[in-house]
């Protein structure tokens, strides 16, 4: 299992190295870039492959000692979310991005760095640290298009997020406290003895830093200004990676920390399971009012979050198969609508809902992928939302959450009815615009790829569903994932 | 219950107050700092023994420190140092750009 | 897999090789054609089945009911496809394949999956068509989708209830969520109090889309009603008061096609009347009904079409360029008349007799007779238009060929089936025992439409003077215009002020440990 | 515990109450700049509140981090913005 | 916003803060009458020494032990110097614009030295005494800040170019990541210094605690070119 580490090197070495060629030359770092992408691609499809069952990667070697990296399903599934979206991304941000170009590929080199590290640590002070380099270099690609408006936004990010790193770090320090080791298996164990109520405070303080990452409403308000303000390409990222990084991050603690039976004891179930449905909701309704198409898309992450929060939180099987399968799906979808919206922002400037107008006749491919993004991550078959957010509710149905799956019907309809504003608008005809720059293939390439899987996954679902039936082996019962980490 | 810990928690509420109430961007900046300085002393704290010598075991102990939080404190106090200087480096920016401290006056985005 | 339904979205596929028209032309006649034959030569009982996420589905499966649904199906799409190939363009000609063929997996359908997915897929494949068939459509569009997305959800919500109770997905055993099941038939049925999407949608859309929504969309509603809810009594006095609802909307409208989609809730009024009684002949009745009034209701709007496309206005006066100029155009539309008020040897009139004679309870044969009365009176006035007024209007283009194709086809099989209504019996070896021709039974099919005739000449002043456009409360509307108030209220929150969000933060983590003490 | 502990255990619960002093008055000044310098005094107690609980590292750390650049880049930013007249 | 509701959100505030400043008291007091286990800590103490090399334990648990969490902390500063370096402007901005006395800038060229010895000194012998790579580089990083301080930004920016800064915060990062890579070519894992059996020497002595030195060296080129860069960006600002 030597690739495990390689996962985290990989990009941080690429990051660096390429941080020592940008002063030199252009064609060594473009170079340098897809190379390492490329053995990025196979390393990630290495580690994927033999995820099942669990391996652990003890850095160091020092054992229950140091740090231990892991790999099961649920991070598989993970990583192939990575695989799926850093390539398309740096593909599509090579021509696309135009100021701090490379600035832009280091800091998402790091981002992914430690999103891969987040993603594979089995230690839970390493856990933040990873949180950390993720969420720094978010502010930094946040900011990196120095307009006020990203300023800004990257400002209040920062704050908020430092507001809730502060109470993950708080829950951290009392863990160690309490149990006298981070490692998350001989935390589970100790936590047999912990009092009830110390336990489910740590867990509140773990839920709410984690919550204003992952944006819950009302612990939102800092994202769709992010959404805002950064750069396309980063977009795709942040909603496929950032939010789902800690939404991954807190169901791994509270899964196999906490363990099942003290999350149904203490009721946090159910608080997460309304909580969702009160995000979606909100999330729809707000976004209905947008003009701006970043900030309606940004909306509609949160809303996905919602029914993200409700399959992960239920706490039966099938539930914790369809949120995963909507995690992956969210980002391919989101991913898709995204870039062919910056293919439409590098063409002619245009991210308002107006400046849109009449690009489903200049565009005709393009605008089909929309519609076909559109109505999947609407949740009408035949498209892979549908199939996900189907898993969703009848696990919602099996779980006894009535009202949860009828309010996901809701929602979907409510998410109808701005998307297909947006797509009505597209399909207008108005006077002819000129086109600033000519998209060209490194652009949409990639977005053909997202929204071909966007059908693939639809009509094909036992691909993907392959990889994650095994996760709740390895959540539900966390026995055998600290059996495994102890190296029984 | 000793005074220490009650201290920490007093400066870790203190700073929470001065984030959410101050309007002032480099107060903003004065609370992140104390509370991460607040949860720097906690983990200090709790690496502490009574008695315990540093833990450099170059001459004879008996009792030494836990090591493990002094590391971790390490750690933080790095993070929250880098932190500071990219809030600070934001709040110059802002306040070149919109002409003002005033955290309410920052809202050209909306909705 | 070559089920009919599957042919024709393979078409829609195939349509992008269509680079002239030539090309189009075959592709849509092997298309169409194939599907016919195939449909005609399918035996009752086949059924196949595939694996989908851990649940076995039956995607097609054969019965006496569907063979015939899938006949007439085919059969008016034969005609739609000519008769609109000429002036669709191809991408909505393949959203016109899209749209039948997933119509055809509907009815050929045996779980609740498929269904559910295909009727998803004929609601998105019909909004896209008339959202992109012109510029004046999008809002009808808008809120031709909403309305239809309300119902697949409503079916998919029963879908889910039914299949956490019973745990299976098959169609026969439905035993929770009937409401949820009425609202999407009754949505499709364009019921009253639904209805609000039909006559707006069937009167801005160009004509040739209005052929193909009008034989479809309703109908595969009555084909789910059976499959799902056949037998509910009650739901008879519904229909009935849907259809004289239609009557009265009817005749207070000008526009041709607004007249023609009201009489359309009339007409799917028997099929509901006739599939609630749930006994074999009502069944029957009911689907016979369904072949008649789509072949009458197709030819009407095709007549209609016809117009717009030579007059290019759509009132009734414009009716007046009937008669001596259009010879073909108006005898069509004579023999529709007669069918579709009833008078016998026309189809009309058989499948009214087979519904009539299923009846009970007097009421509803009361009702019978006052819709049969209702529809002749409306038609009557179409027909007092198109030729008893006399008009100066002359047409600026003659009708394509390939529409009159449709037309007189259509007309022929009506003439076919009416003269002889033992043929679809005998194509579908369903025989009902009813003398079509015994006198009472005629004097009693031809009695509605004598005393429309007399009523008609009497309060002539009443019925064709104009009317304005009748204003009705639309209370869907209104429950959107709530919902975008809210948001606007929610917007205003969000009014950027840092402080406001971490207030908020805060008071999340306070109320989150509060729930601890 | 001996004299020498007592000893300790008082300078260091004054020393606690020093680095609450300091803090309020960090907070609560009107002046930017005093409070700056009030933040770098804190740092120091705090250093010595390590140094007391045997941590010269993280002592060290905070000297150079904490009370170092910190109050440094406080002071760039007071500078860069003291034309912005508070309240 | 009227006074009433303001003097209201006021007091809100403040009644959130003391609520979880009690709910904290209340729960640190659970917490204290608890027993605590220290295996693991107690593990490190005993062993720690012939595990490592090391006599300075935080060394050896931030470098050996629990070395990834140092990688992620130096990714951090890298990040954060890149980040302050792309918001800064091209053009220079004077800071104070004061002029010091004839005695300041001699100090500063007297000084210079002392911190370099100072900073290497903490760097080298951060495995045997309190210091270490971070401290070490502060330190060494004080001399360009020095520099800016006193001679301003151009001055200190034609001494040491940015790009030379950035190359050496690239080359500390990479050797950290390659010295760890050591250990995978010697058969071991990923930072393995001791289990991959480098000479751990003997404890106490300048060449010991196998790789941990030259980690301290990686960090404290990283950290004080970084902060370096950080400090000239953030004077460069606006």
């Amino acid at each position: 299992m030597e690739s495990a580490v390689w996962i985290i090197l990989l990009p941080l070495l690429t990051a660096f190295f390429l941080g020592i060629f940008k002063l030199y030359s252009d064609k060594l770092f473009y170079s340098l870039v897809i190379v390492s992408m490329v053995i990025y691609l196979y390393l990630l499809i290495l580690v994927i492959n033999d995820s099942y069952p669990p391996k652990v990667y003890s850095i160091g070697d020092w054992g229950l000692l140091g740090i231990n990296l892991m790999v099961d399903s649920f991070s598989a599934m993970f990583l192939l979310i990575i695989a799926i979206l850093f390539i398309t991304v740096i593909i599509f941000s090579l021509n696309y991005i135009k100021v701090n170009k490379h600035k832009f590929i280091i800091l998402t080199y790091v981002m992914i760095a430690g999103i891969a590290g987040m993603v594979l640590t089995a230690d839970l002070f390493n856990l933040y640290v990873f949180l950390e380099v993720s969420s720094m270099s978010s502010y930094a690609l946040t900011a990196i298009k120095k307009t006020d408006k990203s300023i800004e936004s990257s400002f209040k990010y920062l704050i908020m997020s430092t507001f809730g790193s502060f109470f993950i770090l708080l829950a951290t320090i009392l863990t160690y406290y309490l149990t006298g080791t981070l490692n998350m298996a001989e935390i589970s164990l100790e936590f047999k003895s912990v009092p009830f109520m110390i336990k489910s405070t740590i867990m509140f303080f773990f839920i709410f830093g984690y919550g204003i990452k992952i944006g819950l409403v009302p612990l939102h308000a800092w994202m769709p200004d992010s959404y805002e303000a950064s750069p396309i390409p980063y977009n795709v990222l942040s909603s496929g990676l950032v939010m789902k990084s800690a939404i991954y991050a807190l169901i791994r603690l509270l899964y196999v920390i906490f363990g099942v039976e003290f999350l149904t004891e203490s009721g946090i179930l159910n608080i997460g399971v309304f909580w969702g449905v009160l995000t979606f909701i909100i999330a729809h309704t707000l976004a209905y009012q947008q003009s701006n198409l970043n900030r309606l898309l940004g909306y509609s992450s949160i809303a996905q979050i919602g029914y993200i929060t409700i399959g992960l939180f239920l706490g039966n099987e099938k539930g914790l198969i369809g949120g995963s399968f909507h995690i992956l799906n969210h980002g391919i979808m989101k991913g898709t609508l995204f870039l062919v919206l910056g293919i439409f922002y590098y063409s002619l400037k245009a991210d308002e809902i107006e400046d849109i107008q009449g690009l489903g006749y200049k565009f005709p491919v393009l605008s089909f992928t929309f519609v076909v993004a559109a109505l999947a991550i609407v949740g009408l078959p035949p498209f892979n939302g549908f199939v996900s957010k189907w898993l969703i509710i009848e696990a919602a149905i099996e779980a006894g959450f009535f009202y949860a799956a009828f309010f996901i019907l809701v929602g979907t309809f409510l998410s109808l009815t701005y998307y297909l504003k947006v797509i009505i608008k597209l399909y207008t005809k108005t006077e002819k615009k000129t086109l600033i720059e000519k998209p060209d293939l490194s652009l949409k390439l990639p977005t053909f790829f997202l929204g071909s899987l966007c059908i693939l996954f639809g009509i094909v679902p036992s691909l993907p569903l392959s990889l994650i039936n095994n996760i709740p082996k390895f959540l539900l019962n966390n026995s055998e994932y600290i059996r495994i980490l102890l190296g029984g | 219950m000793e005074l220490p810990y009650v201290v920490v928690i007093i400066l870790f509420c203190l700073g929470i107050y001065t984030i959410i109430m101050n309007k002032n961007l480099i107060k903003i900046v004065v609370g992140v700092n104390i509370v991460e300085s607040s949860l720097i002393l906690l983990l200090i704290l709790i690496s502490f023994k009574l008695g315990g010598t540093a833990p450099i075991l170059d001459r004879k102990y008996e009792l030494v420190v836990d090591p493990i939080p002094q590391a971790l404190a390490l750690t933080a106090i790095v993070i929250g140092g880098s932190f500071i200087a990219v809030m600070l480096a934001l709040v110059i920016k802002i306040y070149k750009r919109y002409g003002t401290l005033n955290v309410d006056e920052i809202r050209k985005l909306r909705g | 897999m070559i089920t009919p339904g599957f042919l024709y979205l393979e078409g829609a596929l195939f349509l992008f090789l269509a680079i002239n028209n030539k090309i189009k032309y075959i592709i849509s006649f092997l298309i169409t054609t194939g599907a016919l034959i195939i449909t005609f030569y399918l035996t009752p009982g086949y059924s196949l089945q595939i694996n989908f996420l851990n649940y076995t589905l039956i995607p097609f499966r054969v019965d006496d009911i569907s063979k015939l649904t899938g006949l007439i199906f085919t059969l008016s799409g034969l005609a739609a496809v000519f008769y609109s190939i000429n002036i669709s363009s191809r991408s909505n000609l393949q959203l016109i394949f899209l749209f039948i063929g997933s119509s055809l997996t509907v009815v050929f359908t045996g779980d609740l999956f498929i269904l559910y997915i295909f009727w998803e897929l004929m609601e998105i494949s019909s909004s896209f068509l008339i959202i992109t068939v012109s510029d004046l459509t999008k809002k009808t569009g808008y809120y031709f989708f909403l309305m239809q997305a309300v119902g697949g959800l409503s079916l998919l919500w029963g879908v889910f209830l039914n299949h956490s109770a019973t745990g299976s997905l098959s169609l026969n055993a439905i035993e929770t969520g009937i409401p949820f099941f009425m609202i999407a038939v009754g949505i499709k049925l364009a019921f009253i109090g639904l209805h609000t999407w039909m006559p707006q949608t069937y009167s801005k859309v160009p004509f040739y889309v209005t052929v193909v929504l009008s034989i479809y969309t309703t109908k595969v509603g009555v084909y789910v009603m059976y499959r799902l809810l056949s037998g509910i009594n009650i739901l008879a006095y519904a229909g009935l008061i849907s259809a004289l609802f239609g009557i009265v909307m009817a005749l207070k409208q000008n526009q041709v096609r607004k007249l023609l989609s009201y009489s359309i809730i009339t007409q799917v009024g028997y099929m509901v009347i006739g599939i609630s009684i749930g006994s074999a002949a009502g069944i029957t009745g009911a689907f016979f009904h369904l072949i008649n009034h789509i072949l009458y209701k197709t030819v009407l709007f095709m007549v209609a079409g016809v117009v717009i496309y030579t007059t290019g206005k759509e009132n009734l006066e414009d009716l007046g360029i009937l008669g001596s100029k259009l010879p073909i155009t108006s005898l069509a539309t004579l023999v529709a008349f007669m069918a579709i008020s009833g008078v016998p040897f026309f189809n009309g009139y058989m499948s009214k007799t087979i519904i009539k004679e299923a009846l009970q309870e007097p009421v509803l044969i009361w009702g019978l007779n006052l819709m049969s009365f209702g529809t002749s009176l409306m038609f009557l006035k179409f027909i007092y238009y198109a030729f008893f007024q006399n008009s100066n209007i002359n047409l600026n283009r003659k009708p394509t060929i390939s529409m009159q194709l449709g037309l007189g086809f259509l007309t022929i099989i009506m003439i076919l089936i009416g003269i002889n209504p033992f043929l679809l019996e005998n194509l579908t070896n369903i025989d009902v025992d009813i003398n079509y021709f015994d006198i009472k039974l005629m004097l009693s099919g031809i009695q509605p439409f004598l005393w429309s005739v007399i009523v008609f000449i009497l309060l002539k002043k009443y019925l064709v003077k104009e009317y304005r456009r009748f204003i009705y409360y639309d209370i869907y509307r209104e429950m959107a215009k709530i919902f975008v108030k809210i948001g606007y209220k929610l917007s205003i929150y969000h009014n950027g002020k840092l402080s406001k969000y971490l207030l908020w933060a805060t008071t999340t983590l306070i109320i989150l440990l509060s729930l601890l003490i | 515990m001996t004299g020498g502990k007592v000893v300790i255990y008082v300078i260091l619960n004054m020393l606690m109450i020093f680095l609450l002093f300091t803090a309020f008055f960090a907070v609560f000044t009107k002046n930017l700049l005093n409070s700056i310098i009030t933040l770098a005094i804190f740092s120091a107690i705090l250093i010595v509140i390590f140094v007391i609980l045997q941590a010269p590292d993280a002592a060290l750390a905070e000297a150079v981090i904490g009370a170092g650049l910190t109050l440094a880049f406080f002071v760039i930013t007071i500078n860069k913005t003291k034309d912005w007249q508070n309240e | 916003m009227s006074r009433v509701h303001k003097i209201f959100r006021k007091f809100y505030k403040i009644g959130l803060v003391l609520f979880l400043a009690i709910f904290l008291l209340f729960i640190f007091d659970e917490i204290q009458n608890l027993d605590i286990k220290r295996y693991l800590s107690e593990h490190y103490i005993s062993e720690g020494v012939q595990e490592t090399g090391a006599i300075n334990l935080v060394t050896s648990v931030l470098y050996d032990y629990r070395g990834f969490d140092t990688l992620g902390e130096a990714t951090v500063i890298l990040t954060a110097a890149a980040t302050l370096s792309f918001m800064a402007p091209i053009k220079k901005v004077k800071m104070l614009g004061t002029e010091f006395t004839i005695i300041i800038y001699q100090t500063i060229i007297i000084i210079i030295p002392f911190l370099v010895v100072l900073g290497m000194n903490l760097i080298f012998f951060g495995h045997i005494s309190p210091g270490g790579g971070f401290v070490g580089g502060v330190i060494l990083a004080m001399i360009p800040i020095l520099v800016t301080i006193t001679y301003g930004i151009t001055f200190s920016e034609n001494k040491l170019k940015a790009n030379h800064k950035s190359l050496l915060e690239g080359i500390g990062a990479i050797g950290f990541i390659l010295l760890g890579l050591l250990g995978i070519f010697a058969g071991s894992n990923f930072l393995a210094s001791g289990q991959a059996n480098f000479g751990l020497g003997n404890p106490g002595e300048l060449i010991s605690a196998g790789l941990i030195p030259y980690l301290n060296l990686m960090i404290g080129i990283k950290v004080g070119a970084g902060l370096a860069t950080i400090f000239n960006s953030l004077i460069k600002e606006g």
